[in-house]
């Protein structure tokens, strides 16, 4: 679901394909009927973006269901594995009882200082909590930050520890996780199922039999997603409603289990690990934010640290973090330069960047291997970069967004005069794959190093070279100065030119390795001395390391994990553990404690994967010399779990981080080592998925009166250039997704130059059903024009029954859907896609919603 | 000789049933198999070295061919768990990538409201790119907000992209940043 | 002399991702049809259309369908044959096309002249003309590549293992289990040029099929262009041999023409 | 749908079309020329001489057509020699375009040295080796070398429609007829030519009466060729139902048959008729190569 991993996939789809041959079901749910529903088992139709209709639908089928009740595997791994028995506080109030939004929904107004949230609600989510006991007595948070207590900072995590959740394993409390949820989707029945997203109730029931008989002791089943499941503005919620599902099944932690999420870059995840993202510094530490009480060194600690989970070591990663940034400079005594580090103002995503940017706010940009100019509401995004100072566009390509000033389709048609834009512009050609080295973080999290094979031609550079070039020459610039402001940058390590004996490959080349070393991380005294793992990792500047999570990929100065090829022979399990490297730790399967049973047994032995070797000699610890019982995690994988943790011992009483939790508790991330189907803080939009419809809709949501999710985002609310459709807008009439093919990559700047990609899929088109075309007149390879209330764009028709008319609520509602990979550059172009798409989105995580949204189509 | 025989019956077959043209038989010529005239190696040679797809996100590795630096061929590496050697359309395109005559090679500038590119060197560029950011800076740095919040950093200037480049690039790239305060750092895993 | 071999394409497993072709393109360097600026064709999400010169490997895109998301997309990976007996290599006036001793069909580039008779002489449609080089060509089944124990670049590549390299008679068993296999689950399967005594005694490139050949572009009964051969000139001959007679007749020497000028005409 | 939709158009176009109409006519011609020098008698040996200058011209206008056709035209030797191994004989006995290579070079070889006969016998030849090599060629040996001509001609006229149906294409290789069509056309088109130039070459009245009947006989037998061929297609005729439909049936079988039959019949002038005759052979190799050639056949497996 969510996913076309055929088409955009291909490679990572030989697996499922394999599984099939080996008698595994395959079963696709989309809206259109793909190269993935072709060689799938079963195909569902589904209108796009009424997913948590579908998972809702099949979580209440499944509770309800003979086999979840009568094989007790199923609520031994709930029970204790999950929250399913923990009790939410008495003020809980569900969307049941508030007909579509939970307990806690409040105004939000926007802050003067940075009024692009695109927010106009949010909630309070203080009743959303778990029911607790009294919390133990000790010191005082606020009384050790005003003493700025610390390193080290135990102390002051110690004291975040709330008391202890009440839960009830018979599972019968009405306040209990599993009977608010149970009642929660009560109303997912099989007929709501059809009526809202459209697919056969037999298809569906088939899809809900074919998931209970496939997960168990002995079997396990995967749901594979992608942005299908992101872009949307509950985008969050829908990967949520499938783990939910998934850890009532079983089917977290285990092999061939878990809700994979398949990303769409080669560095994506790297790039959201390593964060180039506004809202994260390094290894997933929230960005210190202006909106939050993130004032101090120790009221950010106090903020986001979970004291009862491995996060309870945020202090020593937060710490290592700012020694990387600012080496020597960081002290204890100036909180390791945590007030140079700049703050957020709020939202400064993608979308809310180009809102800014279009009033102004926004004077320079750098865009390196990214092409906003067909992207997201483009004629909006365009006519904001047309109110830049300047713009510098590093690419291997000239690609839309360089060239947008002159060529864009507004300035074409003569709407925009090109003079009138004053924005100084940059084109600066870029290196390819082959001619540099680096890594890569795969959708597995795994690290892969690529090496240098051959010179790139003429001025082209990487793009590490441009930032560390105007890195050396902004040291420059402001060397010297006194004020307080730029003290920040002048004690910013700056040491990635290669060692001596190491040959830059371009001059002033940045040494990649370097660079990895200084995110792995090493002793503040000894650089050489690298840290093999983030247990290693203080809180007090003794060690250095941009990102714990990548804590281990570089054990040693001249020991590069991410370059290890060496695969499992054939016939083992294949964990592959010394190809590349996988964070956290080299693990593959991630919370896999999951694998075994409470006992720390395999739940079968066709599922084995962890488990506890009750005999295994330990030798002594060696920091305290004292001997370590028997007993070990083992298995094919790097354990999950503390490796000499007993599945019978007991949290500590004072404890911390993992001494917090107890041997049956896998989810160590969670602050109750559970997985949660109840989500009690984290999200912004509920505890609970519920189905709301997009933003725009044909249809009033048939589940609920609240139509929207109601903190969901819309930039730029009201203004000409994010125009919004209003619920079943008769000028709109048609629910439309955008996608990607195989032949085409993103925006198309890395497909639409390449001779052999280009004549694949040589023109834009749009799909739609033979129904609409009749209605409309349109045959196959007609020009049609194809609009939304942001704009309009050309396209050939390509007529099919792969897509087409659905039954919805009692209306017929015609699905098309667009591949989005064009635009006026290259050997291939066409219309831009995206100028459709409006700027409203997610409220987690600010993604825009372009996979459900609506149009019109006519005959040109 | 297996090949040979079933040709060799083909012929007689063809022979007997034909004509007196097609009974006669080709001079110095023959079905049977033979070694084709030598096509030479592409790869033969050639230095290979590891690589990984720069496309989707599964992670593909793969082998670039070079002989005297000059990319002759990437195909998939048959060692990895991930591909075995297998590879998408796009990744099979990968040698076009670099082997590409529409390349961009050259560092272009634009002048506010002019119409036309010119070709500047590349340390004016940088030169002249350094200096437009220090201005930004310098102009729109907030330390405090009118709350009295300490804050450190400009929401003036947005850098975009990351996903389809390497982890070190985006380390650089968000420690400079950060590092002279800029917050408004975003790639495509946003979007 | 090695085993002969040659492709097995399980189209029941293909996902239409075209890999094989462009894997095809870049290990033998054919260029993009007009430098890869095209137009759609509207044939599902097929765009190479077939085979040619330039294009030695060719994904089928078949929709069938009775109405919306009711009914399936059929996908193959198509390419040369590779023909036990080949019309190409027949046909073939300067000796280009030889029998290799993997059994396999190569045109030899240095020696083709571009007469063009191999084009019209396939029964499938795979041979045509290379704009650059002017000669024909076709898959060569990756023969430089297989002197060296390498595997053709398409079947390397292809990422669900649709089409499988090896020796002909393990592929042979390899497609009989797959049938098997298939039809245990209701499927109506079929090896298409998988049988030594069928049509051109067996194709090198065979295919597992659901449908008719026909669905899938393949002739149903593909035959030598010889077999024509001696009906065809058997009958020129006849007919040169009427006109002959009639010739000989009628320009008989005036004596003859002027007593048959009265008479009620010629024999 | 015939298997033959199945195969690929070889993009023998107007190069191949000129080819075998001109291969036609010269083969038709030099088959004539050969008997008339054998049964006719010494009235004709003026008309003779002229088929064999038609043959020859016609022989060297066909290799240079069949050679600039090719894709590689300076290779066209690999057709007759083994090029990797020279100078052993390329030559396959089942393969028509390779004996038809070998056809074509016999042929222009035999009516070259017949038509140098014929010229050397008007005392046309000024070139001294040409005019000892003409010289040589006279009498018995004419005979010989022109009867010799005139059988690789009558197969050249054939052997182009066997070549057509020695493929896997639609129409072509859909009936075994196209051979013999193509000799009757040959036949009928050479005689045309014949009766043009033989005119203006001394040939008398009778002789071209005497062709121009011989020619009446030869278009009856290509309508009788033509309609069986048409019957041997079968359900393929759909084919017909197209632009190249109505060349066949206006241009070939109305203009260029029964239009001249009708004339023969009415002892109209001569010249009209072969004038007809001749445009309607070239349409015949016209809308039988076209008809096929534009049939793609990924289009025919599109059903568009």
């Amino acid at each position: 679901m969510g996913s076309n991993m055929a088409e955009c996939h291909p490679v990572a789809f030989r697996w499922p394909m394999k599984a099939k041959l080996n008698g595994a079901k395959l079963v696709h749910v989309d809206p259109r009927f793909t190269r993935t529903s072709a060689v799938a088992d079963l195909h569902v139709p589904i209108r796009a973006g009424s997913d948590i209709a579908f998972l809702g639908g099949l979580i209440n089928y499944v509770i309800n269901s003979k086999r979840w009740n009568s094989d007790p595997f199923f609520r031994e791994f709930a029970v204790n594995y999950t929250n399913a028995a923990t009790i939410i506080g008495d003020d809980f109030k569900d969307t049941e009882e508030l007909d579509g939004v939970f307990s806690g929904l409040v105004k939000f107004s926007e802050p003067a200082f940075w009024p692009y949230n695109g927010l106009e609600g949010r909630y309070d989510n203080a009743t959303w909590a778990y029911k607790r006991g009294p919390k133990a007595p000790g010191p005082v948070t606020k009384d050790l930050i005003a003493k700025r207590a610390g390193p080290p900072f135990d102390d002051l995590v110690r004291s975040l520890k709330p008391g202890p959740a009440d839960k009830d394993p018979t599972l019968q409390n009405p306040h209990c996780v599993f009977q608010i949820l149970k009642r929660h989707f009560a109303r997912y029945t099989p007929e709501m199922v059809e009526q809202v997203c459209g697919s056969p109730k037999e298809k569906f029931i088939k899809v809900a039999e074919l998931l209970l008989e496939n997960s168990g002791r002995d079997r396990t089943s995967a749901f594979a997603y992608a942005v299908a499941w992101t872009q949307h503005t509950y985008g969050v919620q829908m990967i949520s409603c499938c783990a939910l599902l998934q850890l009532l099944l079983g089917n977290i932690g285990r092999p061939g289990a878990g809700v994979m999420a398949l990303r769409g870059h080669a560095a994506i995840q790297g790039s959201t690990d390593v964060p180039t993202l506004y809202h994260s510094i390094h290894g997933y530490m929230n960005a210190p934010s202006a909106l939050r009480p993130h004032e101090t060194l120790r009221d950010y600690m106090a903020a986001e640290t979970s004291p009862t989970s491995y996060y309870g070591n945020l202090p020593k990663f937060l710490v290592s973090y700012l020694k990387s940034m600012y080496g020597a400079a960081a002290t204890a005594e100036n909180d390791f330069g945590y007030d140079w580090h700049p703050k957020i103002l709020g939202d400064h995503s993608h979308i809310a960047c180009f809102a800014a940017m279009a009033e102004g706010k926004v004077k320079g940009m750098c865009c390196v291997g990214q092409n906003p100019a067909t992207s997201l509401n483009g004629g909006a995004t365009r006519q904001a970069l047309r109110q830049l100072d300047w713009l510098v566009v590093k690419d291997n390509w000239l690609t839309e967004t360089a060239t947008s000033w002159y060529l864009a389709p507004e300035v074409k048609s003569g709407e925009v005069k090109v003079g009138d834009n004053k924005t100084e512009v940059f084109f600066f050609p870029s290196t390819q794959i082959a001619e540099y080295d680096g890594s890569f973080t795969n959708t597995q999290r795994m690290l892969q190093w690529h090496s240098f094979a051959a010179k790139a031609p003429g001025d082209c550079r990487t793009d590490s070279w441009f930032y560390h070039n105007l890195a050396k020459r902004l040291k420059k610039a402001y060397a010297g100065s006194k004020l307080s402001r730029d003290q920040g940058w002048n004690n910013v390590t700056w040491d990635f030119d290669p060692d001596a004996g190491e040959e830059p490959l371009y001059p002033g080349e940045i040494s990649a390795r370097k660079v990895l070393r200084e995110i792995n991380g090493y002793q503040t005294a000894d650089p050489k001395q690298h840290l093999k793992g983030f247990a290693e990792l203080k809180d007090d500047g003794s060690t250095t390391c941009a990102s714990w999570i990548y804590c281990g990929c570089y054990p040693a100065w001249d020991q590069n994990l991410t370059a290890r090829r060496e695969a499992d022979p054939p016939g083992v399990p294949g964990a592959h553990l010394k190809w590349g490297w996988a964070w956290p730790a080299n693990r593959r399967v991630m919370y896999n404690r999951a694998s075994a049973d409470l006992k720390g047994n395999p739940w079968s032995e066709r599922k084995r994967w962890v488990w506890w070797d009750a005999t295994f000699v330990n030798p002594p610890d060696p920091k305290t010399g004292k001997p370590v019982p028997r007993g070990k995690w083992v298995g094919y994988d790097v354990p999950d779990f503390g490796g000499t943790k007993a599945p019978d011992a007991q949290p500590k009483p004072d404890g911390i981080g993992l001494d917090a939790l107890s041997g049956t508790q896998p989810f160590i991330m969670r602050a109750d080592g559970k997985g949660w189907l109840f989500v009690p803080a984290g999200l912004v939009d509920g505890p609970l998925p519920t189905h709301y419809e997009p933003h725009e809709s044909p249809i009033q949501n048939p589940l609920y009166k609240q139509q929207t999710s109601p903190v969901h985002k819309v930039w730029a609310p009201g203004k000409p250039y994010n125009k919004l459709a209003v619920v079943g807008d008769p000028k709109f009439p048609y629910v439309i997704s955008t996608y990607r093919l195989t032949e085409h990559y993103l925006a198309g700047a890395m497909s639409r130059w390449l001779p052999w990609l280009a004549e694949l899929q040589p023109e834009l088109f749009i799909e739609l059903g033979k129904g609409l075309a009749q209605e409309k007149g349109i045959k196959n390879l007609d020009w049609v024009v194809v609009s939304s209330p942001r704009g309009h764009i050309r396209a050939k028709a390509l007529v099919t029954d792969r897509i087409g008319v659905m039954h919805i609520a009692g209306k017929r509602i015609h699905h098309v859907g667009m591949p989005w990979h064009w635009g006026w550059m290259g050997l291939s172009t066409g219309d831009v896609v995206n100028d459709l798409t409006a700027w409203v989105g997610d409220p987690n995580v600010s993604i825009h919603e372009g996979k459900a949204f609506v149009c019109n189509v006519e005959k040109a | 000789m297996l090949v040979g025989r079933r040709d060799f019956l083909r012929l007689t077959a063809s022979a007997g049933a034909g004509t007196a043209i097609g009974g006669l038989v080709g001079l110095g010529v023959t079905l049977a198999p033979a070694m084709a005239r030598a096509q030479e190696l592409r790869i033969k040679d050639a230095k290979t070295t590891p690589s990984i797809c720069p496309f989707c996100s599964v992670g593909c590795a793969t082998l670039i061919h070079t002989v005297d630096g000059k990319i002759v061929n990437i195909e998939g590496d048959p060692r990895s768990p991930h591909n075995e050697g297998t590879l998408c359309p796009k990744g099979a395109a990968i040698y076009q990538l670099h082997m590409n005559p529409n390349r961009a090679t050259k560092v272009l500038h634009r002048k506010p409201g002019a119409g036309d590119w010119e070709v500047v060197e590349l340390e004016w560029a940088m030169d002249r790119v350094a200096e437009l950011i220090k201005k930004t800076r310098d102009e729109t740095f907030i330390e405090k907000l009118p709350n009295g919040k300490l804050v450190n950093m400009t929401p003036a200037m947005f850098a975009l992209g990351g996903a389809t480049l390497d982890n070190e690039f985006n380390h650089v790239c968000q420690k400079f940043w950060r590092g002279l305060g800029v917050v408004a750092i975003e790639n495509q895993a946003r979007i | 002399m090695p085993e002969a071999m040659g492709f097995f394409t399980d189209t029941t497993v293909c996902i239409g991702c075209k890999a094989c072709e462009v894997a095809c393109k870049e290990w033998n360097q054919l260029p993009a049809e007009n430098g890869g600026v095209r137009e759609l064709s509207g044939d599902s999400y097929d765009n190479t259309r077939r085979l040619d010169g330039i294009h030695w490997r060719h994904v089928r895109f078949i929709e069938q369908f009775k109405g919306p998301y009711d009914g399936r997309w059929l996908m193959m990976s198509d390419v040369c044959k590779h023909c036990v007996q080949a019309g190409c290599l027949e046909v073939c006036p300067t000796g280009a096309i030889i029998r290799t001793q993997f059994d396999t069909v190569v045109i030899q580039s240095d020696v083709c002249n571009g007469c063009r008779a191999c084009i019209a002489a396939c029964p499938f449609g795979v041979i045509d003309i290379n704009p650059v080089s002017g000669t024909a060509q076709k898959c060569t089944l990756c023969y430089d590549r297989l002197q060296v124990g390498l595997e053709p670049a398409c079947s390397k590549a292809c990422p669900t293992d649709s089409i499988q390299f090896g020796a002909i008679s393990e592929l042979r068993t390899r497609a009989g289990k797959r049938v098997a296999q298939l039809k245990s689950q209701g499927v109506a399967a079929e090896l298409y040029g998988a049988d030594p005594s069928g049509p051109l005694g067996g194709l090198n490139s065979f295919y597992l099929l659901v449908d008719k050949p026909e669905v899938y572009g393949l002739p149903r009964h593909p035959e030598l262009p010889t077999a024509n051969l001696a009906k065809s000139g058997g009958l020129s001959m006849a007919s040169a041999a009427v006109l002959g007679l009639l010739a000989i007749v009628g320009l008989r020497k005036r004596r003859m023409d002027e007593q048959s000028r009265g008479g009620p005409g010629n024999v | 749908m015939s298997d033959t939709f199945f195969s690929g158009a070889p993009h023998w176009t107007w190069l191949i079309l000129l080819y075998f109409f001109v291969g036609g006519v010269a083969g038709g011609a030099a088959f004539l020329a050969a008997v008339l020098d054998w049964v006719g008698g010494a009235e004709d040996r003026p008309v003779a001489r002229s088929g064999y200058n038609v043959a020859a011209f016609g022989a060297i206008v066909s290799g240079a057509l069949l050679t600039i056709d090719l894709g590689r035209p300076l290779r066209f030797w690999h057709m007759l020699f083994q090029s990797a191994n020279f100078p052993a004989l390329m030559f396959k006995g089942w393969s028509p375009i390779s004996f038809g290579a070998w056809g074509i070079l016999l042929f222009g070889l035999f009516s070259v040295l017949a038509a140098l006969g014929g010229m050397a016998e008007e005392g046309r030849l000024h070139n001294p080796t040409l005019r000892a090599v003409g010289g040589a060629v006279h009498g018995g040996v004419a005979k010989l070398v022109g009867g010799v001509a005139g059988l690789f001609g009558i197969f050249i006229a054939g052997y182009t429609g066997v070549l057509l149906s020695v493929t896997n294409r639609p129409i072509w290789a859909d009936s075994p007829w196209l051979g013999a069509l193509f000799v009757a056309s040959g036949v009928s088109t050479g005689a045309a030519a014949l009766i043009l130039l033989a005119a203006r070459r001394g040939a008398t009245e009778q002789a071209l009466a005497r062709l121009s009947a011989f020619d009446t006989k030869a278009l009856v037998v290509e309508l009788l060729v033509l309609v069986v061929f048409v019957v041997s297609l079968g359900a393929l005729n759909k084919v017909w139902v197209s632009f190249w439909g109505l060349i066949l049936l206006v241009g070939v079988v109305a203009l260029g048959i029964l239009a001249p039959l009708w004339l023969h019949l009415q002892r109209r002038p001569v010249a009209r008729a072969a004038r007809l005759v001749l445009l309607g052979g070239f349409l015949l190799r016209l809308a039988t190569i076209f008809a096929s050639e534009g049939i793609e056949h990924y289009r025919v497996t599109a059903g568009m």
